[in-house]
């Protein structure tokens, strides 16, 4: 299928997909397409976040669309994510369809009450007559000695909090469609994108679809292995699996595209079907969603595994400055391929 | 300053009655707590209650109005249901919320109030957001806000000043100062009690008000509520009160040592409804016949509401797994 | 060992043990000795907190410490959970031992920023030259309507958080031994207590002791199914474990004490023997601790399960109010039982 | 109005060189930053030396000071190692911080710099707690926070001020108003720019200065910082100044578009460092000659250390699992 497809150029694009007459677009022009989408279509739809509106564009993801809609509609804010995530939430219950976006997942810290204490209970404490049409939109940082307060990956701790949904597209495909349905779903959704995926290039459908917000995707057939890879990861998952293909052995990929709700029975097909399973995510070790994975492959497959599970992620460290550390921290491809391995030989 | 006889006839009557109702609804909650049934942490109103009916009177069924973990005044005074607020305090299917938020989170959308926060701070925000749709859908609602001394410390209080400030959002921020957070007094929390002096600092308009005054409580969130609907901006209001229970329950926090009972005493010679009612029998608005009146009707309705709530259904364990998310889009 | 047992009332724990001549605290006296020990033994430590100094002494465990140490040393603060988080990191970095007290879990959100990105962050990106020797106290609160922003259990969210530790006493003797080893620590504690917890009763030495944060314990020695219990689950364990034994069933119950560092080779040395594993835990299902526990288990011991790990914990909802929900939503000794009777069923 | 020659001729001489040394340590980073192997994320303090220099000349070793993103200046007034700074910029093991921090997170303990976040706002309570443990400890030591404009948005400035005013601690809040966060302006964000106006509120003293005024900033700063240690309390200070960069990196972000060029035209004929000199020169505290000999031994010093920097060899990669944890008790 074309559109589970991703290339790193519009050159490599072209090669692959060019004849068939498809259009291309970035992972960010997919943001873009949606949200000018969602402000043309809905009036109710807002963009709120420091800088959405300035030159930058918030990685140039935002581009343009203040120029479009105006700055009421695609609304710099103040520097106070606590209080303007509660902005948004009450501009949310009062019949607006906020998207708020964040630079970086490191200031989701600062708007924790807001969206564990609110947004996420909202609609339980108000037994269902109330609800949070909530987008948050929070970019991973990486490189360039980010270091640790501008680089973390924090979808994971979204996981243990009950009324949040939490999207991780790794496609332009999936970013615009992943994207409209999030703001259609009335629920609060937080919707974790890798600055590394922003150049990436797709097949994206002009007109505007949605992607649900409970399906994974099976981004390659295989047999010998299932890797469970999570937004960034599924491309450096595709490469291990080039890599592995040609020492003869045959990759699964699951891209799960939302991590709540979890797509599990196609993640257990795939693992009933290879016996071994590697989860690979952009977060930190302990506690992420690779251990949830993880886990319910043990309560509801128990003897489907011929070999442990291995998970690759990165260290139960802060992310160091230093490019040199930076190498040692970030697993990619060839951590991928070894953890196959790893599974290959121990079972 | 403005005299009682600047609010017209039939406001003077609804502040008034609005207050007793306020009073009589959580005296009946005191009656019956001990029984152990009514099992949700109710935070009593009691003593403030010039403040709920003096900013509500000026607010349209389709203003909003966000509140805190002591809202039950608040609500009553937006017109919330007596039945669906006490069944939801006892827990039954048939209350506010399903029986899910219990005291402390009701909400009641048909008149404005869109749910309840019992994180201190919590519910300003939220207000200056539901400003932020009436002005960007041209709708002319107001939100209000009440909030207590201690929200007034958290940084979301400020964060909602300068942003409402910033975008003239037709919110009126109201501040129950009644000194106390808990057990602890304002002045192990703030330099000093006069919290209405933030406001100056974004250029908002503000007053500080005698809390148990109806009338001044009427008069400066009139003026508020003026200004928010004309698009004039947001407001702030201190109103100077206190309660008389003590944080949490029916009880009376002197005894446990968290307040001094003179003070108590002291605030309770000016208690709200009682010298209110002073006034208005003085006016000729009220006599001791309407009293009597009212007062038992009222009596018999909260009665009468209490007891159906008190022996409605409660909700079916499966509406646990109910609601997480919104149901249909 | 008499330490590891925990009585519901002094006169069961005078039946058990008062006649050896030992010493019972209730886990609210532990935690008052704690930390009387710690404001007389060291100048730089400080309670910091809502309420510490008042009638109700944050639920009696800071009893008397005001009378005792003035309200400098034992501080009540304004209500401003983020700044004065920011207060009790930056007086730990200039040379104070601060242990900041929340009433509840839930407030914990809200300085999240100060927690995560800050107090778990500066010793690593310090280089190791500064860090932050702060314990942060926080109860679990349930029952009574207390509902969804008033009851939640969050100790689950830190595990995927480098650079805190992680703390959840069971019993009044570690609440002792644990208070005092975490405000030595020199790095970031999380100290979890549960309500329901603080009439314990148990046996305190007088002394000080300190308890190490990285050993679990085993509670209850037993061959047939390993209960990991967390926090307040211990004693509906111990409950679950004696009506077990009346159908023949023998229950090892393993109280990790710490979450981080988490004593997995204490677990995985359980459930060798026993072969079966049921994770008990006082929070909500998806991503917390039991997911973490079973994913290492699936890790480190692959062969070790006869039957599916089982998970008894809160159900993937925020707390209701109704005493008549509550119920459905607190799982209990029963609820363990079923779920071990269902790994012996299984496997 | 204090003139120039209220400042002692030493301390004259030490906040042009301070300024001086700013400016050519960020220059020499704007040189080689094409390089391309100074792997940070530099956010250059050029235009707002006078600040840092003002503010951190009447501060002594072991007073705090807590900075932000925008660390540089105020480092190296404070008094931090040029080697070590730029040593960690390059992710060096010899860097202040092992070259586990970068550009954003220096630390200079020796020098009371005990750990900076690039958390806008974060800082701000951290130096209160910093104020306050000296208080406790009795100490004597002055804490200094210096944050943009941007982080006065933040609710923990508020949290700050309120706490550091009833306490009375030793603190000093600088506010440095550049009129911008990231590339929005503050209009965009705040209903007015007069930032100092929060700190009535809460009863704290408040200066609103000239930031591109040395000796404005130096006696703001003085009154300041002797008001701490004398126990009289907290006061908040805002410099009003301009950076001439983008927000990170070395180029100027008029070019693409985020501010007028001719604004920053305007700030840069009002340049800090080029003002004080003039002064200085008229009052005869400098030569041309001092001057010339200065800036080249400022040179030499800053490109020998640059050099060492960017040649000493970086951490080992198990470095990358130390110091999650503090390692000794
Ligand atoms: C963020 C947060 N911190 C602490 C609490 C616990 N708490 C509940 S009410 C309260 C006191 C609030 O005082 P105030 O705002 O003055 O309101 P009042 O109770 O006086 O009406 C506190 C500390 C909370 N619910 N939320
Ligand atoms: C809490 C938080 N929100 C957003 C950011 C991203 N950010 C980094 S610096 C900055 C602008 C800060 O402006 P200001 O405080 O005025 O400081 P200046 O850069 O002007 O020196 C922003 C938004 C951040 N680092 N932290
Ligand atoms: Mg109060
Ligand atoms: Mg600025």
């Amino acid at each position: 299928m074309p559109w589970t497809k991703i290339f790193s150029n519009q050159a490599e694009f072209d090669l692959a997909l060019g004849g068939q007459g498809l259009r291309a677009l970035s992972f960010r022009e997919a943001l873009v397409e949606a949200q000018r989408f969602l402000l043309q279509d809905d009036p109710r739809v807002l963009l709120m976040g420091e800088g959405v509106d300035d030159p930058g564009a918030i990685f140039g993801s935002t581009a343009g669309l203040a120029q479009s809609f105006g700055k009421d509609r695609v609304m710099d804010v103040p520097l106070a994510e606590n209080g303007m995530t509660g902005v948004a939430i009450g501009a949310a219950l009062a019949g607006l369809r906020p998207i708020f976006i964040h630079m970086r997942n490191d200031f989701l810290p600062m708007c924790m009450d807001q969206l564990i204490n609110h947004a996420a209970k909202w609609s339980y404490m108000t037994g269902g007559r109330v609800n949070v049409p909530l987008v948050v939109r929070s970019i991973v940082g990486r490189g360039w000695g980010s270091a640790a307060q501008h680089s973390q990956a924090l979808h994971g701790l979204f996981l243990h909090v009950p009324g949040l949904k939490i999207v991780a597209p790794a496609t332009p495909y999936d970013a615009k469609g992943l994207l409209i349905a999030a703001s259609r779903d009335g629920n609060p959704v937080m919707f974790f994108e890798h600055r590394w995926t922003f150049d990436y290039v797709g097949y994206v459908p002009a007109e505007a679809y949605q992607v649900p917000l409970d399906q994974g995707v099976r981004r390659r057939q295989g047999s010998d292995a299932t890797v469970v890879a999570i937004g960034w990861m599924v491309n450096e998952a595709l490469k291990a699996a080039a890599a592995l293909e040609a020492e003869g052995v045959s990759l699964e990929i699951i891209d799960p595209r939302t991590l709540l709700p979890l797509d599990m029975p196609l993640i257990l097909e795939s693992v009933a079907k290879t016996g071994r399973l590697v989860i690979a995510d952009t977060a930190c070790h302990t506690g992420g969603t690779g251990a949830e994975i993880a886990c319910r492959v043990a309560e509801w497959s128990p003897g489907a595994l011929k070999a442990p599970v291995v998970r690759v992620d990165f260290p139960d460290a802060p992310t160091p400055a230093s490019t040199a550390l930076e190498k040692t921290y970030y697993p990619d491809a060839e951590a991928i391929a070894q953890a196959v391995h790893r599974t290959l030989r121990e079972g | 300053m403005p005299q009682l006889s600047d609010i017209p006839p039939q406001d003077r009557r609804r502040l008034w009655e609005t207050m007793l109702l306020i009073r009589r609804f959580e005296e009946h909650i005191v009656d019956v707590y001990g029984q152990q049934e009514m099992q949700s942490p109710v935070h009593l109103y009691i003593g403030q209650e010039a403040v709920a009916a003096g900013v509500c009177l000026h607010l349209r069924p389709e203003d909003y109005l966000f509140s805190t973990h002591r809202s039950h005044g608040h609500c009553l005074a937006k017109g919330a249901d007596v039945f669906s607020l006490y069944a939801e305090f006892y827990g039954r299917a048939a209350g506010c919320c399903r029986g899910k938020g219990g005291s402390m989170h009701p909400c009641a959308p048909e008149v404005g109030i869109l749910g309840t926060t019992a994180i201190v701070g919590g519910g300003i925000p939220l207000a200056t957001g539901a400003a932020l749709a009436s002005k960007l859908l041209g709708q002319g609602r107001v939100a209000v806000t009440l909030f207590g001394d201690g929200a007034s410390e958290e940084g979301a209080f400020h964060e909602s000043l300068n942003f409402a400030a910033l975008k003239a959002l037709p919110v009126v921020f109201v501040c129950e100062n009644n000194f106390y957070a808990t057990a602890s007094p304002i002045h192990q929390r703030q330099p000093h009690d006069d919290i209405f002096r933030h406001a100056a600092g974004y250029g908002i308009p503000a007053a500080q008000v005698d809390g148990n005054d109806a009338a001044a409580v009427y008069f400066a969130a009139r003026e508020a509520v003026q200004r928010a609907r004309r698009g004039g901006g947001p407001s702030l209001i201190e109103a100077r009160t206190y309660r008389w229970k003590g944080h949490v329950g029916p009880s009376c926090d002197w005894e446990n040592g968290c307040r001094p009972k003179q003070e108590l005493e002291q605030w309770m010679d000016r208690c709200p409804l009682e010298r209110f009612t002073q006034r208005l029998l003085q006016s000729g608005d009220l006599t001791e016949q309407d009293i009597r009146g009212t007062l038992e009707r009222t009596d018999v309705m909260l009665a009468r509401e209490l007891e159906r709530a008190k022996h409605s259904p409660p909700p079916a364990s499966s509406e646990v797994w109910r609601h997480v998310f919104h149901e249909t889009k």
